[in-house]
């Protein structure tokens, strides 16, 4: 039975599409998303037109949602070229129409206490993250952010981090803004400055599991939003999986989609992403590949 | 007869299509189903639309143990197709017939329950149990994955090894449930491999599974999938579906054939029919939009109505009739896409 | 050796990379050759760009005498991809030998003569005469056409058939002409068909043909082609043909392939070659782009340029080697189309 | 060798794309086709985008050229959207960018002198005969055209058919404007009245075959242009073969793409197309299908 509660899916019109740095920023009309929105969901867009030999959808976090307005309902994504569907995306124009299911995944969890909270990104990583800023200051958190990226124009939202967090910095790799290097150099003194009890990560894999591990370092909890190849973004297909331990103990292959994409980090097995580990459940003894 | 109901052209009113199917006994809404392995067990897709609205689901290969599949990447998109290398991941029998299985019965659902063994003993096994479990409407035997990391040749490929297996899995079966040979199309004579499948007791037959293939990467210059090879679905094979579907059909018009392969539209539904499918599936296509199953049924009824049918039956195997050859297809041309 | 030139990744310069390969003794200017009915005898392209700027024409199959082909329709458009059924329409070998070839060796192209055959007779026929032909650089042998109106198997279909077939022709075909033995993936085991011709003589294995597909008309009810089945070719089988490669470079490594199927661009042109394959042949896309062969020639420089290659030599098999796997991907997100 | 005289195959810009009737008439720029363009020969045209699961080019009769002006050469051609290929045309928007190859295929055979000519086109088969008429009143040829449709909407240039010629009659099947009734009805009238040496033709089929007959009757040469399915359009596919009778008496399966679109009415098996008729060289005894 259609849930009010689950993702939708409807052929959206396209508002507006800019450049941002070395990104694009899709505005999308899709009513009724905004309602059922939660900070680090995605959603999955159909590419390439009517006649299109790309079958499988592109997914993204959710940077944005406006219940209303002038346009309806509408969500926003920030996307950077990489292949063939995000080269479609970036020719689109307003008004051209895009088929969007969303939002999909689960959520940031949300501290129940006014705690502290450091946020991470790297690159378009930051997208979820002011979504997710405003939830926290609501709740009376205190937000304080660190945004990597190898270069500044891959740097997504440092203007709006100012707005959106009690505290900023910014690092790339090539030191042309902000400090010269990476979000995990700055991460243990923001922790340690700020006491924060949960650092909220979003970015690539390697450093999804260096942030987890400097929380570990730090007692704090992590939430890390993860990014794996999807096929059907709806938990039907079993291609976005990674080894994550239950509360059992036990390590499973996990869908990325549907359990996540946001995962605790100290759960996700981040050094054995890519292979079955020994001692899965259903491994192969000796694991896979060996 | 069909075809004189055709060549009378008179379009139907929708309303007047009655879409349900008897399939090898089976009572179906609609001839519609999912393919295995491309709607897990339904759950995740009622929330895209109501799972009791299709003619049934066909819930993933289940094994008897849990399985971890294979690793990452599983899966590389192809034009107009795409790889997959999940290697049969599951939960195991015991966990799918205390969960999904219930599940879908409590929903009302048609269960279609797919097995997959690596040995007879576990066919058999597994037989017994999916047979037993009240709310099974059919078992569909998967002997044709070519993902599993076994460097045998699969079941699927040996008309013997394939006969075995349908054998042993009939035994355990009620004789009033259906047990549907899912084939691969990678052999050379698929003819004799469903012949050999039905005489060793087999329902029906589902084809195809996908196509073994593979895919490099540009960057690490190896294959993409972790598994290496993997399983081409999708539009892509869909030629190759609808060929298989013909020639297992013009050998044995009898026999009721389920027809899988990139079926996108009502159309492509309708021209497996054509070619002798009595019913569908719709797998990779729900990827790309998770409502397809559904959307499939009203063009399917559509497609039907504007070609003066009002029964699925009425089309099965038309293609291989010549009368439908003698039409003008001047008089037809408003029928022409889009 | 090729992997330390790669993980060198240092780009290599355009005018760097030099394209000739050796094919079994055959000297090509380039690896890209077009594939056989996909480009007649080269003349009309000819407008489009220099044939004798690519590696070799591939001439459409010829049979011993004149052939009208199977009726229209003869084509039918499918997702990435089309069937056809042309039925070896040609002139017949005298009229090829008097005409075609005489252009190709005045225009000073590569010409790769493509043979087919209904008997064994016909095979050794066809071969004595195309191989004392001056301006003949290699004979292809296909004998895999799923078109010719003819029930039996094909003879690619059976690995002592194909066998026969080559070692008739590798008798009449002087021994310094390398023949090609052109494969189809429709079968159960490639592997055994590969090396059953490869023992038989053969120099080398051309591979995929077209997949047996079928296509059904939404208007008139009946398959689309005359010929009721057709064959399927395209970047929808490209996962297939890259298979194939795969396996036989896999288990005969030494084997020269020429790889074939869906290539559509440079970067799919070096897929198959890391697979296995020593040199492509670009058919379908043709239709698309008269000029894809030239295009490919150049993107296929660039490609391997981009990754530090400077020869086609470098790549053949890469993909086999547990060394490439071993680099760091993120150190060459640079190369990640587009 | 590229020859100056063969076809082009370019990038070509959308200038317009206009309504007209049921049909649609699109202008791209498409420098050098003018000065290959002779009447009768079309333009293949990629259609579906960049990641189209269209493989196939869509050939159209190329309705009119110009060598220059304002925006560098053009090409136009007049479609009807009838399938995937022509509904993704019908889309375009001015800047959209396709690739064209033109001109392909033989042109009309002009006559050597200065005779009546009867131009005879069927719904979208109007589309060559304006730079037809153009040419054949170039060599003060007399012309007169019979332009037939099923229904007003699908006639094109009725009007610009006055422009070009001497005398212009129109049927529709359906008598929604002109004489009701098929160009056939009324084309040996025409022929009589006009004596015409030569009839050109433009249609479907079935309507060739009975101009060809009518053409026959009354002692007049024909130059049809048909239209068969074509994978290639360039000669080397095989696809587009129809049965025709050459110099020898022979029947070969011709290719229409080269060796057409243009054939002589009197050459072509008209109601053997679609079979490969008894006799056919390289034909299976009996002919085929039997
Ligand atoms: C949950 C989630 C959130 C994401 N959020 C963002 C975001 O906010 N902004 C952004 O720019 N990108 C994001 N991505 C990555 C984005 O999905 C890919 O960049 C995009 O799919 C590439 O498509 P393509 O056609 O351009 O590349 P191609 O290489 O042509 O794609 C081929 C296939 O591989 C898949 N694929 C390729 N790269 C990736 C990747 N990095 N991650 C997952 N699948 C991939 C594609 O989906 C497609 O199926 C996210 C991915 C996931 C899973
Ligand atoms: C020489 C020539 C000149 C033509 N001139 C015109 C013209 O001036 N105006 C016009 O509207 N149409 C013309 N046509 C027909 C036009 O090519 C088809 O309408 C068009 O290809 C249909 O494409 P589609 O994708 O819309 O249809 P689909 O049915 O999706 O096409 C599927 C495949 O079938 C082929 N096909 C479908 N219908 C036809 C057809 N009638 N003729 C040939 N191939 C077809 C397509 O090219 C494609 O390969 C001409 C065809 C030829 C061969
Ligand atoms: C991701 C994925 C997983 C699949 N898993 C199974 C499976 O477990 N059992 C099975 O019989 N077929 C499986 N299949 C094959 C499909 O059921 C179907 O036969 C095939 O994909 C062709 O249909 P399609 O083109 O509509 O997807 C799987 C296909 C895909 C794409
Ligand atoms: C129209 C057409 C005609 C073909 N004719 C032949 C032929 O005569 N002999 C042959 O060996 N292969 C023939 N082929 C197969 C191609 O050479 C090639 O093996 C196949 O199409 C796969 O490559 P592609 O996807 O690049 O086209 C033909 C293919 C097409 C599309
Ligand atoms: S993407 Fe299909 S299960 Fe997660
Ligand atoms: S369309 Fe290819 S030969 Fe005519």
């Amino acid at each position: 039975m259609t849930t009010s509660a689950g993702p939708l899916q409807q052929r959206a019109e396209v508002l507006s599409l800019k450049r941002v740095g070395a990104y694009h920023h899709l505005t999308l009309v899709a009513p009724g998303v905004a309602e059922r929105f939660r900070p680090g969901q995605f959603a999955a867009l159909a590419v390439g037109g009517p006649e299109s030999a790309l079958l499988l959808r592109r997914s993204f976090s959710i940077y944005r949602v406006r219940d209303s307005g002038t346009y309806g309902g509408t969500v926003e994504i920030i996307f950077a070229v990489t292949g063939k569907g995000t080269a479609w995306l970036a020719d689109l124009v307003p008004h051209d129409v895009v088929d969007v299911v969303a939002p999909l995944g689960r959520p940031f969890a949300l501290p129940k206490e006014a705690v502290s909270c450091a946020l991470v990104a790297g690159g378009y990583g930051s997208a979820p993250m002011f979504a997710l800023s405003g939830r926290l200051l609501d709740r009376g958190c205190a937000v304080h952010m660190v945004l990597g990226a190898s270069t500044e124009s891959r740097l997504f939202g440092a203007l709006e981090a100012r707005r959106s967090a009690q505290s900023v910095i910014v690092t790339t790799e090539d030191g042309s803004v902000g400090i010269k290097g990476r979000v995990t150099d700055v991460l243990p003194e923001v922790l340690e400055r700020t006491g924060s009890a949960v650092v909220y990560a979003c970015g690539p894999m390697g450093m999804l599991a260096a942030v987890a591990q400097v929380a570990e370092t730090h007692g704090a909890w992590s939430q890390c939003a993860v990014e794996e190849a999807m096929a059907c973004g709806v938990g039907v297909c079993m291609t976005c999986v990674l080894p994550v331990i239950g509360e059992d103990g036990r390590t499973r292959m996990v869908r990325s989609c549907v359990e996540g994409p946001v995962f605790r980090g100290d759960r996700v097995r981040w050094s054995d992403v890519g292979t079955v580990p020994e001692g899965t459940l259903g491994a192969p003894s000796g694991g896979w590949p060996q | 007869m069909s075809a004189t109901t055709w060549s009378g052209q008179v379009p139907a009113a929708l309303e007047e299509v009655d879409l349900r199917v008897d399939l090898a006994g089976m009572r179906l809404k609609n001839p519609v189903m999912t393919a295995s392995g491309c709607a897990a067990a339904g759950r995740e897709l009622d929330s895209f639309f109501d799972v009791t609205d299709i003619g049934a689901v066909v819930t993933k290969s289940v094994m008897l143990d849990p399985r971890s599949g294979n690793p990452t990447p599983r899966m590389a998109e192809t034009p107009s197709g795409m790889l997959n290398s999940i290697g049969l991941q599951g939960p195991g029998i015991d966990s799918f017939l205390a969960t999904d299985l219930p599940w879908l019965v409590s929903r009302k659902a048609r269960a279609v329950v797919s097995i997959a063994g690596s040995s007879l003993g576990e066919y058999a096994e597994l037989a017994r149990r999916v047979g037993n479990s009240p709310g099974v409407s059919a078992v569909e035997v998967n002997i044709s994955c070519p993902n599993v990391h076994n460097r045998g040749l699969v079941f699927a490929c040996d008309p013997y090894q394939a006969a075995k297996v349908m054998a042993a899995v009939r035994r355990d079966v009620p004789r009033d449930v259906p047990v549907f040979a899912k084939l691969s199309a990678d052999v050379t004579d698929l003819v004799t491999v469903a012949e050999s499948v039905m005489a060793a007791g087999a329902t029906g037959l589902a084809m195809i599974n996908t196509l073994l293939g593979l895919s490099i990467d540009p960057v690490t210059l190896r294959p993409v999938l972790g598994g290496v090879t993997g399983g081409l679905s999708g539009p892509a094979i869909r030629p190759v579906a609808l060929r298989c579907v013909w020639q297992v059909h013009q050998a044995m018009p009898d026999v009721p054939i389920i027809g899988i392969g990139g079926i996108r539209t009502g159309l492509d539904a309708l021209e497996f029919m054509l070619a002798g499918a009595s019913a569908v599936q719709v797998g990779t296509i729900i990827f790309h939009d998770p409502s397809a199953p559904i959307r499939i049924v009203t063009e399917l009824r559509a497609e039907l109505a504007a070609r003066g049918f009002t029964s699925p039956s009425q089309v099965v195997g038309l293609a291989h009739t010549p009368t439908a050859d003698s039409l003008a297809a001047t008089d037809l041309e408003g029928l022409r896409s889009p």
